[in-house]
């Protein structure tokens, strides 16, 4: 590791430090000419960007940067930042996401205004989720975590003439206006109980907590509270439905994979590192036992998504709702976690991350199919999709490949990273955790299948008019298929990497 | 690293072939189809493999790398080959190239994604066939499904729609049961396996590690596993009570689909009842010999009693499969060496022959447009040679001696009537002979009103030879059929070698 | 480190004469300084307000201003003063009433309240927190409240787009005003008056035997400029009152007052005026510092040395338009006070 | 503390001065309600509508921009205020200036963003311009 | 017992005024008010414990928290310009093009 040794500490945080310069830059080229958009250029600048600082994130993870091996975890500005394998992982999530994102934008933007804007914001969305995976102080987790939410909220409402995207953008901001105070109101409690906000300090503050454990309670409480709302798990999810039908779908697809992926990153490392289930649960009083609630709210969320998205018709919502099953799945991470879980621990945790990778590709795929429906103007509903492949032939494989990989069938990755997920639940000694979701799954390939069923097999209700084929759409959809495809062979590296470097968190 | 080039090639094949345009879809498919055919007839030429793959056998071209570690049970890519699974690869590849040959008539839309699903289907098939990780196994099992249930729902006939969700379902859930049945198997093992490679999970079977799970005791454990993989496996079959998808399945695929339906994907049932139930569990299967043996001669019997009252040629032929798998199951079940391995066998031949069936079918579905009994006779007349081997080939099914149907038949036969593994298996084999006779009856029926007599026919079509494209794979299938029948050891042999290794657990002689 | 520099507060001394401790003696002392110091600023306003301001104005057109009653026409404030507050309270349709009642004390209180934290010299400063000079900037920033409150209850359209310039106004240059302030924090590397009322007491240079003072306006004459200007279109007078503009929108948001509640708000306005001057004072001119004379003396003498630039500006300097207004803020204010604050520091980390 | 009292007092005398004119007032002045009085002023012409009328969107464009960039100098004020002491404390140049300048960079990169997309640029209304032209021409 | 059991039950108060505008006022305005009114709760509790643990870090973020509710504001206050211009209004239950 002899390069990287020579390296400052705060090259560390290249990625994000990149992501964020790729912002301003998207912005300066946009200031140089601002009333004519060179789409081809803003759009490649943003893609190599994220392309770059995802690069940097990968060989960082390769050369064991804040690993075990190279000398643990490299803490920065006062703890307040971290980079370690888990936060170095989540990065390379959030770049690739953001990658196909800006590639797809290409095509699905090219009639918009402010198109330098958007990227900008992307971006800069990037820069605070990968911020948040790096936070390891409950300051740096609350700024991030806003870092990541303001520009969400703006591209949300992106679309200023449509007022499906305006009213997704009110929602979107309301209940994460709303999420946020409770999470800052939770994260003051905390302090307040430990006198620290720096994330292992918490911990260590925690063990004379036992006067105010019901304050502390409180405190996780809402901070959990916080973490439903970035993740769309219940109770904060209600917002995720009309958000992602409303948005413009890139956008939809960015949030759905990268931002959820961003609420479980900080989730994990708060819950795991700040308020480790051994110290809190044996507090006085009955403890804090978070993972119960988590179970409870896993359970409850994949459940709700499923049932919810097996009743839609309109196919971006349907989406939309799986994905809040989704986060249902990846909850799990955090609800099979125990007290003396030890090595369980850490595979159960890997495997979850594990999972948001795949879902990552497979789920923006599928956001980013709807996003060349969107700009073909076919219409929503599942009856507007019958006979798509009659047209799109190539598109639509994609997409199916997205919807049976989502569902969870073999020959792709959404199959091996669930089997991982269910399998350390199992060995966590959750086997109905597992069999909850083992169920959902099953339930969930009926409104999958809806879609490849109208694609494939339904005759078209009216013509069908396909009128362009954005390139740019085209490349970031195969991308995200053949990544979820070649993710079941390859699968062996990212569950390693994952379940190593959520151990360390241990 | 052949299996694994053989498997590459076809995805390979089946990825160009998607997105090739759809004039040369057929004609690329065809010849792209030709390499795995020449891969697997390579692969049995250079054979080298002894005893069962499952039980300490010596594996052919046998790759065994860590795929996936997790856990306690590590993920392994392995694959590789005993005489049980060979036979059953050559069959696919062949099956394949001719349904693909026999498609290019009545396949005329979407072309380039019918032989891309068709090549992508083989490819998974093989995987099916040679995997020998639980794993990998699973996930080929499955792969198998998607392009079969758009094959169904996209190129079926009117009610495509409900036959593929059907298939879909019925399938997917048994694929659960069996999967759940499977997965207490290995946690009942426990720490005596590391891995989910079918032998080492069969080898500690067989060396009694299994312990209770769950609060159910060691033998209970080993029962309900069988139970679920059983039912599981019973509905891919299928056999009665669980046959209900495959009429509909067959009725609405378009030909090509009914081919690989019949011909190779119900043999991947029987496949993996023998691999699983049969060969890892064999005390359990013992003791559920008397059930079992009721479920394969019912489903003879009522099989064929249900053929005999279609008026659907594709339906006659759809339900008489049935019947044809409940020999196989009663071979299975029979525990000697005629008995399995004749199921083994039965499996080739019998992939054979409802391939040549429904190909048959097919060829006159698609100058007839129309495939009830009741609407032509005399087809003879005008379509000899696609009659002759029509007729052929039905002999072939009923069992004729020299053809590979009545070898198979006869193995089962044999072998059930020397099965100790109850007294009542003589009257068992007795009863589902009697299939035989109604056999008979039902395609000497079918081909006497629609082939033979005079020529009458009520729709708008001319009625003329099938094109030789159409044929041919008909004539191949004959072929092979009567050489199978003429000399059996080309399998069979290899086949006792695997099949012997299981019949010596537990004592059966 | 400055501790001994900083002299005790009114109310300190107040309770202390009166020999109160404890919180009563903070209460009661605080209320009688604040009294105190708000009747100051009264006076000075009264003064300023109906005479100087007229004054000053005919000396610049060579008119004779109020010259009847007192010496020149100085006590002409009495009659004023009870003649506005006899007036009758016209109330127009469509008010709206809270908000229209309040604004006119918003205003004022506003502006008395940043005078709580000025250091006024001879030990008269009500209060001396550590965050002083925010605390001067927030208060005064209340006032923009008060506007808008009066503009928009108004209920008449000129009020309202004087009220809006008014806001537009007061925050395109708060930015700047702010930001020059903190290059000035730079050096004192404090945000307690009194402390930086202390640090300009250091000998800058010392020129033939009189020693110069390290007052801001000198180390940092470009800094001070820019304050000066932002703090002319904080307090809006010309070339910034275009909130008021008379010639364009009446009077703005005070077209619709009268009696007391106009006599409020162009009280607190004139406060105002002495605020901005007074933070000038505090922040580049030594505060209550000078020879000679005592520190309350050289205070007012600065806030109205203030007052009367703004009147000579309101006399000699023609009116923005609203839109060179907003220009002047947003992209020369703005990045003349960042270049400042980067420079600042620049150099102050490279000399020290 | 005694500071805090202290200006709080100087809140209640701040507001008790305006009350206290304001009661004075209301004592000495005279009320003659007519209908002519009580209508707003619009220089001599008779108002029309009400006033809370849509205005130029121009003032919320800065308004907007001035929370964006008010905030950013409550974070700069810790920094000026220790920057100096930190120095004598011996603080290197690049640690504690270089963050600042960084931060400062941003706030630029983002005005001269909204200054060129026309945030800060007055749009005058089509009418204004019309007449502009119209005065050109005459 | 705790000194800074005040500061949690005032901050508690505001916490749940502002909680008790949101759930109760559809005005989109009001809402944003009622979230800085949840939002300054929180700066209550990190400056008084700041105080009382004798840190400044509770202070700082207090800071932080100030600027990311401007931020959010000012993010807020857009959609809500846009959420004007197409439904004529700010009530925030007008918007229902999608149904929950």
């Amino acid at each position: 590791m002899t390069p990287l040794q020579t390296l400052p500490d705060w090259a560390a945080t290249a990625p994000a430090i990149v992501l964020a310069l790729t912002g301003l830059l998207l912005l300066l080229i946009d200031t140089i000419d601002p009333d004519t958009s060179n789409n081809s250029l803003l759009a490649g600048t943003a893609t190599l960007g994220s392309l770059a600082a995802g690069g940097i994130a990968a060989w960082f993870l390769l050369a064991g940067t804040g690993m075990e091996e190279t000398g643990g975890a490299i803490s920065l500005y006062g703890d307040a930042l971290v980079v370690d394998g888990m936060s170095l992982f989540f990065t390379l999530i959030f770049t690739s996401v953001a990658a196909m994102v800006s590639v797809a934008s290409y095509d699905y933007l090219s009639d918009q205004r402010y198109q330098g804007e958007f990227y900008s914001l992307v971006m800069f969305a990037a820069t605070g989720m990968t911020l948040m995976a790096m936070s390891n102080s409950l300051a740096t987790v609350f700024v991030s975590l806003e870092l990541a939410s303001l520009p969400s909220y703006a591209l949300v409402a992106f679309l200023k003439k449509d007022r499906g995207s305006i009213e997704a953008g009110l929602k979107y901001f309301l209940i994460g206006a709303v999420s946020s105070a409770v999470f800052a109101f939770g994260i003051s409690l905390v302090f307040a109980v430990t006198g620290s906000l720096v994330l292992p300090d918490v911990a260590a503050g925690l063990s004379d907590a036992d006067q105010l454990v019901g304050v502390l309670g409180l405190g996780v409480l809402m901070i959990a509270g916080g973490f439903a709302f970035k993740t769309a798990s219940v109770p904060f999810h209600f917002w995720a439905p009309e958000a992602y039908e409303g948005a413009p779908a890139p956008v939809s697809a960015f949030l759905s994979s990268a931002s959820k992926a961003a609420g479980f990153a900080v989730a994990f490392r708060v819950f795991t590192v700040a308020f480790p289930l051994d110290i809190v649960a044996s507090l006085g009083g009955g403890g804090v036992d978070w993972s119960i609630l988590f179970a409870i709210l896993a359970v409850v969320t994949m459940t709700l998504g499923n049932f919810a998205a097996a009743t839609q018709e309109n196919v971006k919502r349907m989406l939309a709702y799986s994905s809040i099953g989704h986060a249902g799945y990846a909850l799990i991470g955090l609800a099979a976690i125990t007290v003396d879980g030890g090595v369980a621990n850490g595979d159960v945790l890997g495997a979850s991350m594990a999972h948001l990778l795949v879902y990552g590709f497979m789920n923006t795929g599928a956001f980013l199919f709807i996003a060349m429906v969107e700009k073909w103007g076919i219409g929503r509903t599942f009856e507007d999709y019958n006979g798509l492949a009659t047209k799109v032939p190539i598109a639509a494989t994609a997409m199916t490949i997205f919807m049976f990989s989502l569902a969870g069938l073999p020959p792709f990755g959404g199959f091996v990273s669930k089997y991982a997920l269910f399998y350390s639940a199992i060995e966590s000694g959750f086997w109905w955790l597992a069999a909850v979701g083992a169920v959902n799954s099953a339930l969930s390939l009926f409104y999958y299948s809806r879609v490849v069923k109208a694609m494939w097999i339904e005759e078209p209700s009216k013509p069908l008019e396909i009128g362009s084929q954005p390139v740019g759409l085209y490349v970031a959809v195969i991308f995200a298929a053949v990544g979820t495809v070649l993710l079941l062979p390859g699968f062996q590296p990212v569950i390693e990497t994952a379940q190593t470097v959520a151990a360390a968190l241990f | 690293m052949i299996i694994e080039a053989l498997i590459a090639v076809t995805f390979l094949a089946a990825l160009v072939t998607f997105v090739l345009p759809d004039r040369y879809a057929g004609k690329a498919a065809f010849a792209l189809s030709l390499v795995p055919v020449l891969g697997s007839l390579l692969m049995w030429q250079q054979y080298d493999a002894s005893g069962n793959a499952l039980l300490g056998g010596n594996i052919a071209f046998e790759t065994d790398v860590v795929w996936l570690q997790l856990g306690q049970y590590d993920l392994h890519w392995m694959v590789g080959v005993d005489g049980i699974s060979l036979p059953l690869v050559v069959l696919t590849t062949i099956l394949t190239t001719l349904a693909i040959l026999s498609s290019w008539t009545p396949i005329s839309e979407r072309e380039s994604q019918f032989y891309g699903l068709m090549l992508l289907m083989e490819a998974n098939l093989l995987g099916v066939f040679t995997a020998l990780d639980f794993f990998v196994w699973f996930v080929f099992w499955e792969a198998v499904l998607v392009p079969m249930y758009f094959l169904i729902g996209v190129w079926g006939g009117p009610r495509r729609k409900y036959a593929a969700i059907k298939f879909f379902v019925y399938t997917n859930i048994a694929s659960l049961v069996m999967f759940i049945g499977f997965i207490s198997l290995v946690f009942g093992l426990g720490d005596s396996i590391s891995s989910l490679r079918l032998p080492e999970i069969a080898q500690a079977l067989q060396a009694g590690q299994l312990s209770g799970f769950a609060g159910l005791s060691a033998s209970a454990l080993a029962s309900v596993a069988f139970i679920a993989m059983f039912l599981g496996f019973a509905v891919k079959v299928p056999v009665v009570p669980f046959h209900t998808w495959l009429p509909d399945a067959h009725v609405e695929a378009p030909t090509p689909a009914s081919v690989m339906l019949a011909g190779v994907l119900l043999k991947m049932g029987t496949y993996a009842l023998l691999r699983f139930n049969f060969t890892m569990l064999p005390e359990t299967a013992r003791s559920f010999a008397l059930p079992i043996a009721l479920v394969a001669v019912a489903s003879v019997i009522y099989g064929a009693l249900l053929a005999l009252a279609q008026q659907d040629l594709k339906r006659i032929v759809a339900y008489s499969s049935v019947s044809s798998m409940g020999y196989v199951i009663l071979g299975l079940i029979a525990y000697t060496t005629y008995g399995v391995g004749g199921a083994t066998f039965q499996m080739v031949a019998h992939g054979l022959i409802s391939g040549l069936m429904f190909m048959a079918v097919g060829v006159i579905y698609n100058t007839t447009h129309t495939r009830m009994v009741t609407d032509m006779s005399g087809m003879a007349d005008k379509m000899p040679v696609t009659a002759g081997i029509f007729v052929a080939g039905a002999f072939g099914y009923m069992g004729l001696p020299l053809m590979a149907g009545f070898a198979a038949e006869f193995f089962i036969f044999k072998g059930a009537f020397e099965s100790t593994v109850m007294a009542a298996m003589p009257l068992f084999t007795g009863a589902a002979m009697f299939g035989i006779v109604i056999v008979a009856g039902y395609l000497l029926f079918a081909m006497q009103r629609t082939l033979f007599g005079p020529f009458e026919f009520d729709g708008d079509y001319e009625i003329t030879e099938a094109p030789f494209h159409d044929v041919a794979p008909l004539a191949v299938l004959l072929l092979l059929t009567i050489v199978l029948g003429v000399q059996p050891d080309i399998f069979f042999t290899m086949i006792q070698e695997a099949v012997n290794p299981i019949l010596e657990l537990g004592g059966a002689f | 480190m400055t501790t001994t520099l900083q002299a005790t507060t009114l109310p300190d001394t107040i309770s202390g004469l009166l020999g109160l401790e404890g919180v009563l003696g903070d209460v009661v002392g605080g209320l009688i300084g604040a009294f105190i110091i708000a009747n100051i600023m009264l006076i000075t306003t009264a003064i300023a307000g109906p005479w100087a301001k007229r004054k000053i104005t005919a000396a610049f057109g060579d008119r004779i201003a109020v010259n009847r009653i007192g010496p020149f026409g100085l006590l002409v404030i009495i009659p004023d003063a009870v003649r506005l507050m006899s007036k009758e309270l016209i109330v127009p349709e469509g008010v709206d009433r809270p908000a229209w009642d309040l604004a006119p004390m918003i205003i004022p209180f506003s502006a008395l309240l940043g005078f709580a934290v000025i250091p006024m010299g001879s030990g008269i400063q009500l209060a001396d927190p550590e965050t002083g000079l925010a605390f001067a900037f927030a208060a005064a920033s209340i006032a923009s409240l008060g506007l808008v409150m009066s503009g928009y209850a108004s209920n008449n359209k000129f009020s309202l787009i004087g009220a809006l310039r008014a806001v537009a106004a007061n925050i395109a240059y708060e930015i700047p005003l702010v930001i020059t302030a903190a290059s000035v924090v730079i050096f004192a590397g404090s945000l307690r008056m009194s402390e930086i009322v202390a640090v300009q007491a250091e000998p800058l240079l010392t020129v033939a035997g009189v020693s110069i003072p390290t007052w801001f306006a000198f180390v940092n004459p470009f800094a001070f400029a820019l304050f000066i200007i932002a703090n002319l279109a904080e307090i809006g007078r010309n070339p910034f009152d275009i909130p008021e503009a008379p010639t364009e929108i009446v009077a703005g948001y005070q077209t619709e007052y009268s009696s007391i509640y106009f006599v409020l708000i162009y009280l607190g306005e004139f406060i105002h005026i002495f605020l901005g001057g007074a933070i000038a004072a505090t922040l580049f001119l030594g505060g209550p510092a000078g020879p000679v004379l005592p520190g309350f003396i050289w205070f007012t003498i600065k806030i109205w040395a203030f007052f009367l630039f703004t009147q000579w500006a309101r006399s000699a300097v023609p009116r923005l338009r609203v839109d060179q207004f907003l220009e002047i803020g947003w992209k020369g204010m703005l990045v003349l006070s960042f270049a400042n604050l980067v420079l600042t520091a620049i150099i102050v980390g490279v000399i020290a | 503390m005694s500071d805090w009292i202290a200006i709080g007092a100087m809140g209640v005398v701040a507001v008790g001065l305006p009350l206290v004119m304001m009661a004075m007032s209301a004592m000495l002045r005279p009320s003659v309600p007519e209908q002519g009085k009580s209508a707003t002023y619009e220089s001599g012409e008779v108002p029309t509508g009400t006033a809370r009328v849509q205005f130029n969107i121009q003032y919320y464009m800065v308004a907007l921009l001035f929370v964006v960039f008010d905030i950013e100098t409550v974070l700069i004020f810790p920094w000026t205020v220790i920057y100096r002491s930190a120095l004598e404390q011996g603080a290197s140049l690049g640690t504690i200036l270089t963050p600042m300048l960084v931060f400062i960079g941003v706030l630029v990169v983002g005005l001269v963003w909204a200054w060129r997309n026309g945030a800060v640029k007055w749009v005058k209304s089509p009418q204004a311009n019309r007449r502009k032209t119209e005065r050109q021409d005459a | 017992m705790v000194p800074g059991q005040y500061y949690l039950v005032l901050s508690a108060a505001v916490f749940c005024i502002g909680l008790f505008g949101l759930l109760t006022r559809r005005n989109a305005l009001l809402f944003l008010m009622s979230v800085e009114l949840m939002l300054n709760a929180a700066n209550i509790n990190l400056v008084a414990f700041s105080y009382y643990w004798g840190n400044v870090t509770g202070q700082t973020f207090g800071l932080f928290t100030m600027a990311l509710a401007a931020a959010e504001v000012a993010v807020g206050i857009g959609i809500i310009l846009v959420l004007y211009r197409n439904f004529d209004g700010v009530d925030v239950t007008e918007a229902t093009t999608m149904r929950w």
